[in-house]
């Protein structure tokens, strides 16, 4: 294995045993991490620990094993709030980061409805006909389509930041896209489908400056460099837990503690309540607000046990463990007659995710040529449809690396491609 | 690798070139299909000629699946009856469902048994299928389905 | 251990290891699965196991360990719709039963919100002042609030059907509360306070009379006894998965094929799309119209296995089981001078629940007391204030077991209350 | 069994003879606070006297830890200054979070100190802070605290 001197990734392999399986009669090389990270084996140990020691339903049981399970839920808030420079009481968790932005957005359109009936809530929140809400035009559907129902059911136009041709922000009529009529910005910090990352304070900054409230989706970003929320200058933060190693059924939303004791509840019931009688009800102060329900136990404390283990491995060094991967791939790529990199071509501001399009084969046929290899890759429109019509293709196939793969993953990856090109005969 | 069982010659020269591609001129009706999944779309048009058998146009935009199926799909369809549409529909669909099990009819299928391999692969089970989705779709606007089941 | 032939309990103990631990120093006595159940070893194999395996992106890939992962995912819908007589894609996955009513209630205000700006919805769904919302005074805080903020959104009045004093529904004035005003009927099928079980169907059918659309709540019902969906009569049925031996993190929607493609979205992201554009989106059918965002696919694969394990031991006998620790529950309870059950007295018509009050004792001083014996129950007000407020109580104590519990656990919690009486001195 | 840790003598004797509960004729601020887990419920009145010493009175309903909490922090606070009233908060707050390390002062706490059992028990740390809550809340919007914080 060439010499990649950020992380031992030997040694972080053995964590992860799929790793080792097999698929179609070939070795597994896992390049879909940008849809859904493998786990360590101390994550399924935190969660199967959980139930076999604590499981009981948490801030409502006064006995033994309920403080056990409440300590370890608000443990594992503290552990995943310091991860990104937060405080605990302002770290919400919720299903994943759709429901997170999704819980953003409803915040608007919630308020709107209240205040149209007379009731008191905080006019940022209100918005329709004149107001406009800017996404960017590389936003996956998660941070596209709540926005534009928001705008569906209150009047409000939706506006977007425009891309380049080599994948990058146009943000030269930044001015008269975000402008007094904003509300809302709310973009990526990295892409999912074309690698970029965006300039989010400088954003955030021109949102701020016309008082709109600022959000930033960073389910690409937070699993793979380390990110300080203050840093991004957001009023909001969305992410999941199962692109950082964690388990499925758990995200993020992180808000500044002013944003978040302005908001209004956004699904309703149990554990969220303050007072409760048949005619109305008050609310809990954040983050219990906006958590609804019985939590999300177990996937709180093996969300914290994937957090421990990032850092014990080193988010900075998981990052420049990724720009070598991501080095070595575009540089493979630019090898490859008829293969096209969707998105910036080197890795200034840039992270793993790397999609192409191949000449002459739909993207469907190259991941399905380079499975049979073992190699699996996600093809398609990777919820950022809009993204793909920006760029004239119907699709695109992606690879993206995670701390677990190496640079003969890369390679496996690189061969693959070639691979459905002789297979369809469309390199000469 | 697996790779000739998905992929047959069949199904190749088919994606290269595509049978019955093209619009009708006065369609009866269309329909637009998308795999939300992958982003495949395909348009179908269906109208009767004086005999009564269908004609059907289609376009589309998609992998070598999807495009392929399309054009096998033409060539059972076009130009001739609602029954033979439909006991081919019928036969194709009972196929992508079998995982690869049963007998394929190449009476009925003609070039269609090509896609037996498909089925061992669900997520191309769907675009196998979305041009058979859509004739029906347009069958059933146009009034020229035997029933709305299926 | 008396004779308890329903079911052969030692071997489901084998089951839950967390049953043989000890908690201040006591053997465990679980009385709280009403909170939350225990789960037994296969549901943790089985999470285990998928992310051993066959972890990956579902709906979204198209290689090998995606396609595995995918089949998992919706073979555990069919197997756990078919525990409830259902199809799989009448079911769908949420986060826990609060999200499920969640759903159902937002279908009603944001349809409304979009018909008030010119767009098509279904009027059944369309709500305004002059409408009423039907619910009982025994609902869950989660089938209680989401309706109040629907009334508050929309101008529509929250209406309830009173108890009596045994804790049944008081179905006198039926016909005046539920009225042609009426557009929704939510109520449960078996209340987590009072243990009451609902003639469910007779009001669906009172609703039904007058076009109004039915909801079930049926959290605690689904867990305990055989239910088959369409015996309720109800067109939504909401419960969760972690009170039925399931992982947290999951809930389910049970809807009418009719009515779910009658209902907007609630959350919108990925994998519940057809189209996007910038401009606009359309969206998929049911379940995946309401499976906004990475599924909880760990989860559903465990809820699937914990449906295999009821299945397994059977839900008649597990009913019957509960029947029997029930009426010795509520027989040793009425031997206790001083104590009082609030909800029915005799097992006709009730669940395993029970709620009661200790004279001369706050209830959270019984349960610190029972705590100490290593008897685990709930106190409070249950997420049911409005209940105890009907009953004149602050709050209760509440026993709650499940298939895994004993004659002798039920007596180890009758010792229980005994000792915190004569801790606090307050029998003679 | 651990509870007679939890539940001193001299919380039982306060929640069965609570000090100085009932309302005050005229006060200058009155907070509710609950405890949404269980439903515990304190009213806490505030006034000052002619020499500017605190005057509380409280209605309460709920547990012994609470109410009992409630009773001493009557004793503590009416008829004393605001810093003396400070002072014990802070120590009555430190010992509450302490989860049982840490040597309450007697002085400052007097029959306070008895809760410092009450620390090892998460839940029950909410019953016993309830009324102090209430107390500063009260305190800050009658102007009658020295700082907004703690
Ligand atoms: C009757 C009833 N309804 C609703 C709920 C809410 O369920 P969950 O907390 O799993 O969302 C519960 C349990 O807490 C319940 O017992
Ligand atoms: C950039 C981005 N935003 C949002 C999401 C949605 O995250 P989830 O599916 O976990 O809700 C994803 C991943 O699917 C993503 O890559």
């Amino acid at each position: 294995m060439p010499n990649l001197p950020a992380l031992d990734v030997a040694a972080v392999r053995t964590q992860f045993p799929i790793l080792e399986r097999s698929v179609r009669g070939r070795p597994l090389v896992y390049l879909d991490s940008g849809a859904t990270s493998q786990k360590p084996l101390c994550v399924l140990d935190a969660e199967r620990g959980y139930y076999l020691h604590s499981n009981a339903a948490v801030h409502r049981g006064a006995h033994a094993l309920a403080e056990e399970a409440t300590e370890a839920y608000e443990s594992a808030r503290v552990t995943i709030a310091s991860f990104v420079g937060a405080r605990a009481q302002d770290l919400v968790f919720t299903t994943n980061a759709t429901a997170a932005l999704n819980l953003a957005a409803y915040a608007f359109s919630n308020a709107t409805a209240l205040a149209a009936r007379g009731h008191r809530v905080d006019p940022r929140f209100v918005i329709g006909e004149g107001d406009s809400i800017v996404v960017t035009e590389m936003e996956h559907h998660a941070n596209l389509v709540p926005w534009q129902q928001v705008c569906e059911k209150t009047g409000a136009t939706l506006r977007w930041i425009g891309l380049s041709d080599d994948g990058r922000l146009d943000l030269r009529n930044l001015d008269s896209i975000i402008d007094q009529t904003t509300k809302v910005v709310s973009l990526s910090h990295q892409s999912n489908i074309l690698g970029t990352i965006n300039p989010v304070a400088q954003i955030m900054e021109a949102a701020h400056s016309v008082n709109a409230i600022g959000v930033v989706d960073a389910c690409q970003s937070i699993p793979h460099m380390p990110v300080d929320v203050h840093d991004l200058g957001a009023d909001l933060i969305a992410w999941s837990g199962h692109k950082m190693l964690g388990p499925t059924g758990i995200g993020f939303l992180w808000g500044s503690t002013e944003i978040l004791n302005a908001m209004t509840p956004f699904q309703t019931g149990g554990s969220m309540i303050e007072t409760v009688t048949l005619e109305r009800s008050t609310f809990a102060a954040p983050p219990q607000r906006f958590e609804a329900g019985t939590q999300m136990v177990a996937q709180a404390i093996g969300t914290a046990a994937a957090v421990r283990y990032l850092e014990s491995v080193g988010m900075v060094e998981i990052a420049a463990h990724e720009h070598a991967l991501t080095a070595h791939a575009l540089a493979g790529i630019s090898q490859l007659p008829g293969v096209r990199v969707i998105g910036p071509t080197d890795t200034h501001m840039r992270g793993s995710a790397i999609s192409f399009v191949v000449d002459g084969l739909h993207p469907h046929d190259v991941g399905q040529v380079m499975d049979a290899q073992g190699v699996a890759v996600r093809v398609g429109h990777h919820c950022a449809w809009p993204t793909c019509r920006r760029f004239s293709v119907p699709a695109t196939t992606r690879i993206s690396p995670y701390l677990y793969n190496t640079l003969d993953d890369i390679d496996a990856g690189l061969a693959a491609i070639a691979a459905a090109q002789e297979f369809f005969q469309v390199v000469n | 690798m697996d790779l000739e069982g998905l992929y047959q010659e069949i199904i190749l020269d088919h994606y290269k070139h595509p049978r019955g591609k093209g619009e009708l001129t006065s369609p009866l009706a269309e329909v637009h299909h998308v795999n939300p999944t992958c982003g495949d779309e395909i348009t179908v048009q269906i109208a009767t000629d004086p005999a009564g058998h269908l004609l059907v146009g289609y376009q589309g935009l998609g992998c070598s699946i999807s495009q392929a199926s399309a054009s096998v799909m033409s060539e059972l369809v076009n130009g001739n009856s609602i029954e033979v549409a439909e006991t081919a529909r019928a036969a194709f669909v009972d196929m992508m469902h079998a995982q690869g099990s049963g007998e394929p009819n190449e009476e009925i299928l003609g070039d269609g048994i090509a896609f037996a391999g498909v089925a061992k692969y669900p997520a191309r089970v769907k675009c196998a299928l979305l041009p058979w989705m859509a004739l029906r779709d347009a069958q059933i606007q146009a009034n020229l389905a035997e029933s709305e089941e299926g």
